[in-house]
């Protein structure tokens, strides 16, 4: 992106610039038409979700406003533009003041390094992974101080339990990342997603294999298990059904936002479908690909980069949108998934999510790290690495082979896991039931 | 890892301003100064303010000035691990450890002798560190190659390597660390469960209740058949 | 699993077994089930799949007949006559006491006649239990389907006589059923209160001025003119009102009551602009009651061997067709007996012919 | 930003930093608020090493690293402070460092 415009401003305004007015210019712009396209998300999402969880529940949801119901969100929108402004008097004005704003922050931070398609990163940070979700971990301090500056226990209640859950819950999503870098060997998101063609197998990970575009990394066992304890941990960072304890409505209100109105609710309201959009869009981008697809790869080859000056211009074009298309596919069918899941499942209590956060999650991701470097070493190690016999093998058939042992281990640490895991709550039933009875007895 | 053949301008790690000038100098100097300035500050804040969340809330703003220092001071790998670890865990674990505990600090602030501490943290700065660190000839690098060009700085990867190879045992040592505070703050904060105070859902309760009853009603059945 | 709407499931636990979240999927198939399936209307509610909702303003619930909202005061589509007669049957049955009636009098003897001058429900505490309708003897009060009755005006919910008075064919077309169950014996009744009802009393608010001022004006004009049309028609049966006489009346009131506008225009000469058509028609029902009260009266002989046991009301039928024929044939002086004669005689026909059946 | 600003600026920010936290670690009456000061000189601490790679030793690894372990001991830190606060807070009630003083005889 940086250097498109880059191209451009040379080429508008002629060359000589100074390399940090174009820098600036650049990101300038860039942020510009990330601003505007983010609030567009959240709007559409919003209505997504009602069309979608409707349908579920057999019903229609909203369709009176403009063709099928799609302008429901601007009106939802002006009412809450026009709603009146609450502090409550007990607040603590400042920190409820700035409360929603940390909160949306980081969101709006975490598109810096969002990928949309081939080209087109408004930042290509070689650590934006991690930068992506040191900065999500950041929305948890504006959640603390909104739910205290409320002075009302149902929001301190909700922001507590948000707390606790986002960064209980960070830990499996980032040892799920974990083992995809160790796959990866790089922390860029770029990175990740160009490793990522091929056809079932990566065509990183065995040269020769024909790019369709489709080496994602849920096809193998590895990345299977780590998208399924990213995908739960995205549930429950983006506060989704049945993650969504600290805003559970029958419980405490509304949690953190209880004492919060107008445009300051309405914030919360955007940081909340913005992040569930980041979170489909990376879950998307580290294990289906991002804008890989079939065809891709193939355009972007024919285009004008740093690699190939002597490209075509309408191929730059062409591969973008081709590959934004598949990006948004997919990350709006991660989307779906996630209102699927709400349709489907009932919120879990507070400590039935802990422990299975830290219980289940945690230790297969562990697990799951561990296959990644059994992988990494089958894949890619040789005699310098002190696995010599590895040397004279296929590439095909040294991948066969990672494949099936990393699938066994998943496997095997599943089941164990999911057992003991059972086991515990039984145990921890029985030991509630022996409190109930030490307390009646006493009586 | 990287392949060109989708390629896309990396920006360099430590990009360097190629055209270097005076006017991005004292840009420099100018975010410089706000940085150190938010990081001093809310530093003060945090000691100063008598509501102990507000002096949370102002120590994550001087963390994030620190990590913006990191950022201005090309460490953007210390950088995000300062936001993760710092504002991301240790501020929430500091919050969460007040709303724990009910402060009543009452009137006093500070301890007793809080102008003894404050004279030696005033004396510390100015009496030692300031000429310490002004009178000390830093033998500082001379710029080499042609000017502009960018400096070699270690990365994520050197560091990575680092970890693995020269500093193993460092780094092991640090990984036992953890795992021993994790498991020392565990044992310190825990409570058993069955010993734990625990609030009796409505059925439990009515439960409760009619055992309740049913005990007095055979004390009362048995001081009838004493009768 | 086979899930049946109305059936109970209980679902097993299987602890023991091996628990490795295909609860969970399947839980996840059960919704995506009902998403796929939503993609067409549930019409049929024993159907589990399939959207439920009807959008409202757009398309609106088919209710059953017996659905009640608020209560309404009928009155005959032929000759606006209120069926309800002021009892106060329903004024004590309701609970909330939301019903006021006044009962109307005759201007002339001050006596008190069967039929109400003033019917007030207020809606707005109504309770919709349909006690009203459960009391009332003569059927006059019934439960109707409407129900958006919001107003912004606060006295907007009590509802006045005028506002209360539906047509019997509008309780037909709601609630065709119910009616026919009590159609004959209300219109019964009804004959018994018309007949004590002197003048336009009775006659539903909205028609008794227009009915009232077409009779002053035939009857200034029977005064001023002489009967001409009676010449025309000589085929008239012995003993029966010409038909060309109540061809008149009856045009008259039809023209009073389609061309309200324009009476005047139509007055001067009424019975020289008769249409021929209405003439027709209404010679056409004066035979058709004839051969219906003929018809009736040979109906038990021919009857009676082939169903015995209707016999009985074959019979009835056939007096109460005679009655009719008689009355009919006893010169009636007054137009309403002469209706009420050819109503008796399309009774009887009607019943000759279930009898038939 | 190495020509811009000189080493000194950095360190004496760096101090000033840790005096703070110092003052706040020596005089502050709540618990928490002497772990915040201990964060803070941790923090300045940080900072003088990252300073001096960036400024004397840009090739080598050495203080990032350093930095690093530094983290993770305040990481270490924080936790067992807090767990040990929150212990004091259930046996005491109290979180004034003045007030747990059962030990003064």
């Amino acid at each position: 992106m940086h250097d498109v415009i880059n191209h451009l401003i040379n080429t508008v305004f002629g060359l000589g610039w100074p390399g940090w007015a174009i820098s600036l210019i650049a990101y300038l712009l860039i942020a510009t038409i990330l601003f505007m396209i983010v609030p567009f998300q959240m709007l559409f999402l919003t209505y997504f979700e009602r069309r979608a969880i409707a349908r579920m529940q057999d019903r229609v949801g909203p369709n009176r406003v403009g063709p099928e119901g799609i302008f429901q969100p601007v009106a939802d929108g002006v009412k809450m533009f026009t709603k009146e402004d609450i502090v409550p008097d007990a607040a603590d004005k400042w920190v409820h003041l700035i409360g929603p704003g940390i909160v949306v922050a980081p969101t709006m931070f975490m598109f810096a390094v969002l990928p949309w398609g081939p080209g087109m990163v408004p930042f290509d940070m070689n650590i934006g992974l991690l930068f992506f979700f040191a900065i999500s971990s950041v929305s948890a301090v504006g959640l603390m101080a909104s739910g205290w500056a409320s002075n009302n226990k149902f929001a301190l209640l909700g922001a507590m339990r948000a707390v606790a859950q986002m960064v209980s819950y960070e830990i499996p999503a980032v040892l799920s990342l974990l083992a995809i870098v160790l796959v990866t060997g790089s922390l860029s998101i770029v990175d990740l997603i160009t490793f990522q063609s091929g056809l079932f197998i990566s065509s990183s990970d065995v040269p020769g294999i024909p790019d369709f575009g489709l080496g994602w990394f849920v096809f193998t066992p590895v990345g299977f298990l780590a998208f399924i304890a990213f995908f739960i941990a995205a549930l429950a960072e983006g506060e989704r059904t049945p993650f969504d304890i600290p805003e559970a409505d029958s419980e405490i209100v509304a949690g953190y936002m209880t004492e919060y109105s107008g445009m300051k609710f309405g914030l919360f309201y955007l940081a909340q479908y913005v992040l569930n959009f980041l979170l489909c869009a990376i879950t998307a981008i580290i294990f289906f690909g991002g804008w890989q697809g079939p065809g891709v790869g193939w355009l972007y080859a024919q285009a004008i980069t740093p690699a190939n000056p002597a490209g075509n211009g309408l191929f730059n074009v062409l591969a973008g949108v081709l590959g934004v298309f598949y990006f948004l596919a997919k990350t709006y069918f991660f989307f779906f998934v996630m209102v699927w899941v709400r349709g489907a499942y009932a919120r879990l209590r507070i400590d039935q999510l802990m422990d299975f956060g830290w219980k289940l999650l945690i230790p297969l991701t562990l697990v799951n790290v561990v296959s990644a470097a059994i992988w990494v070493g089958l894949t890619k190690w040789g005699a310098a690495d002190g696995l010599a016999f590895v040397e004279g093998w296929a590439p095909l058939m040294r991948w066969a082979v990672a494949f099936v042992i990393t699938l066994v281990m998943n496997l095997v640490a599943y089941f164990f896991l999911v057992r003991v895991y059972s086991q515990s709550q039984d145990e921890r039933a029985r030991l509630d039931d022996e409190v109930l009875e030490r307390l009646t007895n006493v009586a | 890892m990287r392949s060109d053949r989708v390629g896309v301008l990396r920006l360099p790690y430590h990009y360097a301003p190629t055209t270097g000038g005076e006017l991005m100098d004292l840009l420099i100097q100018i975010i410089f100064g706000l940085i150190s300035a938010l990081v001093i500050g809310a530093a003060m804040m945090v000691v100063t303010m008598r509501n102990v969340i507000h002096s949370a809330l102002w120590l994550i703003a001087s963390f994030f000035g620190v990590a913006a220092l990191y950022l201005l001071m090309e460490a953007e790998f210390i950088a995000v691990v300062q936001v993760l670890v710092y504002v991301g865990a240790i501020s929430i674990l500091i919050l969460f450890a007040i709303m724990l505990t009910r402060s009543n600090e009452g009137d006093r602030l500070f301890t007793t002798y809080w102008w003894t501490s404050g004279l030696i943290a005033l004396g510390l700065f100015g009496a030692v560190l300031v000429p310490t660190l002004a009178g000390t000839i830093w033998n500082l690098p001379q710029p080499t190659g042609p000017a502009g060009a960018p400096e070699v700085l270690s990365g994520v990867e050197e560091l990575g390597r680092g970890f693995v190879s020269e500093f193993v045992l460092h780094f092991e040592i640090a990984g036992v660390l953890l795992t021993v505070a994790l498991i020392g703050a565990i044992v310190i904060a825990f409570e058993e469960r069955s010993r734990r105070r625990r609030v009796l859902t409505l059925a439990e309760e009515l439960e409760l209740r009619k055992r309740q009853q049913a005990s007095e009603h055979s004390a009362v059945a048995a001081a009838d058949s004493v009768d | 699993m086979d899930i049946q709407r109305g059936n109970i499931i209980v679902m097993d636990r299987r602890r023991g077994t091996l628990r490795a979240g295909q609860g969970l999927l399947q839980g996840l198939k059960v919704v995506w089930d009902h998403w796929v399936g939503s993609f067409r209307k549930n019409d049929n509610f024993s159907q589990i799949h399939g959207t439920f909702t009807i959008e409202y303003p757009d398309e609106r619930m088919k209710l059953p007949q017996a659905y009640r909202n608020m209560p309404v005061l009928l009155y005959d589509d032929e000759t606006g006559q209120e069926l309800c007669t002021a009892c106060y049957q329903c004024a004590r049955a309701c609970p909330p006491e939301v019903i006021h009636i006044t009962q109307a009098k005759d201007p002339n003897t001050g006596k008190m006649v069967p039929a109400s001058l003033e019917f007030i429900i207020e809606y707005d505490a109504c309770m919709s239990c349909g006690l009203c309708a459960e009391a009332c003897p003569f059927d006059a009060i019934k439960m109707d389907h409407f129900y958006e009755l919001s107003t912004d005006n606060r006295m907007g919910l009590m509802q006045r006589k005028a506002d209360l008075n539906r047509p019997v064919s509008y309780y037909t077309s709601i609630a065709p059923d119910l009616w026919d169950e009590v159609k004959e014996g209300a219109m019964k009744k009804l004959q018994g209160s018309i007949k004590r009802r002197p003048d336009v009393i009775g006659i539903a608010g909205h028609l008794s001025e227009k009915i009232a001022a077409r009779r002053r004006q035939l009857a200034a004009e029977a005064a001023a003119s002489p009967p001409a049309p009676v010449a025309a028609a000589p085929a008239a049966p012995a003993g029966k009102l010409s038909p060309e006489e109540k061809a008149a009346k009856l045009a008259a009131m039809r023209a009073a009551k389609a061309g309200g506008a324009e009476p005047a225009a139509e007055a001067p000469a009424p019975a020289a602009e008769l249409s021929p058509a209405d003439a027709k028609a209404a010679k056409l029902a004066a035979i058709k009651a004839a051969n219906a009260a003929k018809k009736a009266a040979e109906s038990p002989a021919a009857e009676v061997p082939a169903a015995p046991l209707d016999e009985k009301a074959a019979k009835l039928a056939a007096i109460r067709a005679a009655n009719a024929a008689k009355a009919a044939a006893e010169a009636p002086a007054a137009p309403l007996d002469e209706k009420a004669a050819k109503l008796a005689a399309i009774r009887a026909a009607n019943a000759a012919k279930k009898k038939s059946e | 930003m190495t020509r811009a600003i000189p080493l000194e600026a950095v360190l004496v920010v760096a101090a000033a930093l840790f005096c703070i936290g110092l003052f706040g670690a020596l005089s502050r009456r709540n618990l928490i608020g002497v772990l915040m000061g201990i964060e803070l000189m941790l923090n300045s601490v940080n900072i003088n090493l990252v300073a001096f790679w960036r400024y004397l030793e840009p090739r080598f690894i050495t203080g990032p690293t350093f930095v690093i372990f530094v983290i993770t001991v305040a990481a270490a830190e924080a936790a067992v402070g807090l767990a040990m606060i929150i212990t004091i807070y259930r046996s005491w009630n109290t979180i004034n460092a003045d007030s747990v003083d059962s030990l003064k005889g």
